[in-house]
């Protein structure tokens, strides 16, 4: 425990502490923190360990659809990648004590959150498309800020993180684009879902940094290096143009690039629609933890037959009275 | 005390705060303990890392080196990276239809 | 070999359909577990396991294109039914973990003997393809026997669904040795062994590993080896298929059918 | 009984041959066979690699990473003489009676 009060030397270790993220050191699992510094960076790689494993079920759903090879295998490979960045992230909080049984029956129990984006239905093959496009993107941004954090395990899970959403981004643009060029019903289709995708986008952000609870110390301690608003309008500055360039529309008829204050002005969410989803009464909320919780109750018997066989802990006794000669040479 | 059993430890060095922990290389002790000292001894004094992990050679479970080709891949896997899509083109290609399309 | 005559040109396309949808179908009922796997790290092994199916079944509808069969994508997404020639172990819907994960371990073997056979076909370009799958196949085989010998007896459950799962994939998995009437033709042109040869040396592959693995296999001693003693289930290297495959393909081909000749 | 994700294990990919294996990460298993299994489609879908290792995480002993920066800073090397003295000594002896190894 290391709180100013429990901790004589809590404002020297505190000042070497944020000494060393000054300097753009990194944090290690076993290096003195904060326990505030702890306790926001397991809520917050927490839950974008289930943003990542919920995540993985709207597009999931349309695997079987996908309608040609390329599309198939690669639609496969977008949703075992956000299963493995789950899986990363889940270690990453991990390090810092957290169990991840704990994690995943929070979540399944709905004691912890997920981004509201999957709490929406993948209603046609072109919103598997504006997900893969947009929903990556913005992940893209958030992951690439995040990356600058302090914090090392997090830090090295992104960097992979953000490898493997290069190939998600190009996918999601290509059949954005093969949309685009296509038929009459394929360019409907298109834009129907980018209607339907618009208002959660800008909610994927997160609430105005005038309402959300940012203080300064999570930026000054690299738990969250850029605001909210910060990130959304980096989103809106990229992306824009180029769905503008597709000859979509966006559906919001405030939206407008403030020159003045280079900034793109858009129509506020309603953010008491955005708290109420996040606790989770999103159109697709209960579906998706019900999916979540019966994949989680009919793999139980496989857990518990390979826990029971329990080799690995026979290895770990034996380990240290071992032979001499070296495995590895 | 001769029948101490002296076992031999995988040494990996973290070269500073951020990375991934490299192996560097082997050596023998009794202990853990003692074999953090040794490597230390080998790899700490020239503060060239920050950090080393020690693990019992028999603790490791390794591939077979002979049997590389089972990371292979030999069948198309550019529809699982960036590279594997052409898209520019196509985009410049719509805006110059989108005038009149 | 020679030049392909009318014969052994239609026995060698019957052939590759029959390879070809075993592992598409293979890999579509794999990829249904993605995301929601028994657990991540299992979810995400299969399901690049399924991917590699799939890509294999592209592989092989290449050499049916170059044969002036159509493009892979249209074999896939736009063949009906009645056309298709996968045994109909590889159309059953995906059960549970165990039920798929020794449906994949019978297959594994047969695809595992097969490309072995296959990689010295006198027909060049299959004799090529079987050699490149062959590397792929060698990991998905350590895959599917890894989990079947660990699950096969590690509990009381895991052994009563394995054997379940067993009971209920054998007569069908019998079925990819399904002979047809254009066999003949594949063994005398040296495109392809005797399909009671390579079930010989599954059986006798299968039978010891599966028993090892604490299950009991619905086999019998007999002078040429194991010998079944249930009955093959047959019909889908003919075209008969279940229910299920309808339902598999309405879903494989909903898309690419909502706007036919478009670009997906 | 809580339900149970497997034991952790650590993931080290040697990328070619020659090359020194390097921490990319961990994951859950049963036992290291498995691990290696499922480590190899978790890390290797992309990249090359020629081996892997598995560890469970269980059976690393790592130096404390605060320490790095008392040999990092100080100059006078008394510091690290005090601390290391009793078990350097220890192993000098040790040594000198080892017969084998």
């Amino acid at each position: 425990m290391s709180t100013p009060q429990t901790d004589p030397r809590y404002e020297e270790k505190l000042a070497e502490f944020e000494a060393r993220i000054a300097r753009g050191e990194k944090i290690e699992p076993d290096d003195w923190m904060p326990d505030e510094y702890r306790r926001q960076l397991i809520r917050l790689i927490h839950q974008h360990a289930n943003s990542e494993v919920i995540g993985a079920l709207p597009e999931g759903t349309w695997i079987p659809y996908a309608p040609t090879f390329k599309r198939k295998k690669a639609l496969v490979a977008k949703v075992q990648d956000e299963v493995g960045h789950g899986l990363m992230l889940y270690r990453a909080a991990e390090t810092l004590g957290k169990p991840r049984e704990e994690m995943i029956e929070e979540m399944l129990a709905g004691k912890s959150k997920w981004s509201l984006v999957f709490a929406y239905p993948a209603e046609t093959w072109a919103d598997v498309a504006i997900i893969a496009w947009l929903i990556d993107g913005g992940a893209i941004v958030n992951q690439t800020i995040m990356a600058t954090g302090s914090y090392a395990p997090y830090c090295r899970a992104l960097k992979r993180i953000i490898y493997e959403e290069s190939f998600h981004l190009k996918h999601g643009f290509d059949m954005v684009v093969t949309l685009a060029e296509g038929t009459k019903r394929q360019r409907d289709m298109l834009q129907d879902a980018l209607n339907r995708w618009w208002e959660p986008i800008i909610m994927f952000f997160g609430p105005p940094d005038k309402l959300s609870v940012h203080t300064e110390t999570l930026r000054r301690w690299g738990v969250k290096p850029k605001t909210n608003d910060e990130q959304r309008q980096i989103f809106l500055r990229k992306f824009v143009p180029q769905i503008l360039d597709l000859g979509l529309t966006i559906p919001d008829p405030n939206l407008r690039y403030d020159e003045e204050n280079d900034r793109w002005v858009y129509t506020e969410p309603d953010w008491d629609k955005f708290f109420d989803i996040i606790r989770g009464n999103g159109p697709m909320s209960k579906e998706r933890l019900a999916v979540r919780r019966l994949a989680h109750e009919e793999g139980r018997w496989v857990r518990e037959a390979l826990e029971a066989t329990g080799i690995a802990r026979q290895l770990r006794e034996a380990a240290v009275a071992a032979p001499t000669s070296s495995v590895v040479a | 005390k001769a029948d101490t059993e002296w076992i031999l430890f995988e040494v990996f060095v973290r070269e500073k705060r951020g990375e991934h922990p490299v192996h560097v290389g082997a050596l023998h002790a009794p202990d853990p303990e003692m074999a953090i000292v040794l490597a230390k001894e080998q790899y700490l004094r020239r503060g060239d890392a920050v950090q080393l992990w020690v693990v019992p050679s028999a603790c490791i479970t390794a591939t077979p080196i002979e049997e590389a080709d089972i990371f292979m891949h030999t069948t198309d896997k550019s529809y699982r990276e960036a590279y594997g899509y052409r898209v520019a083109e196509r985009v410049r290609h719509l805006r110059g239809e989108e005038k009149h399309g | 070999m020679g030049e392909l005559t009318g014969d052994s040109k239609a026995a060698l396309i019957e052939y590759l359909y029959m390879l070809g949808d075993d592992e598409l179908l293979l890999g579509h009922r794999a990829s249904e577990w993605t995301g929601i796997g028994p657990i991540l790290e299992a979810d995400i092994a299969l399901s690049s396991i399924a991917q590699d199916e799939m890509g294999h079944a592209e592989v092989l509808y290449g050499l049916l294109e170059a044969l002036g069969e159509g493009t892979p994508d249209e074999l896939a997404f736009n063949r009906d039914l009645p056309h298709w020639r996968n045994a109909i172990f590889s159309e059953l819907p995906r059960g549970d973990w165990g039920f798929t994960v020794v449906r994949h371990y019978l297959h594994d073997v047969a695809e595992h003997i097969r490309w072995q056979a296959l990689a010295n076909s006198s027909y060049e370009p299959l004799a090529q393809v079987a050699r490149k799958l062959l590397v792929e196949e060698k990991y998905h085989l350590v895959h599917s026997q890894t989990w079947v010998r660990k699950l096969g007896n590690a509990t009381e459950e895991s052994h009563r669904r394995m054997q379940a799962a067993l009971d209920r994939a054998f007569p069908y998995a019998l079925g990819l040795f399904e002979p047809t009437e254009l066999e003949a033709v594949r063994v005398e042109a040296g495109i392809a062994p005797a399909e009671s040869e390579l079930q010989q040396r599954w059986l006798d592959d299968v039978v010891p590993f599966l028993q090892q693995s604490g299950l009991t296999v619905p086999v019998e001693q007999a002078a040429t080896g194991w010998r079944p003693t249930v009955e093959p289930v047959y019909g889908g290297r003919q075209g008969t298929h279940t229910e299920y495959m309808e339902q598999l393909l309405d879903a494989m081909q909903f898309v690419y059918r909502l706007e036919p000749g478009a670009k997906w």
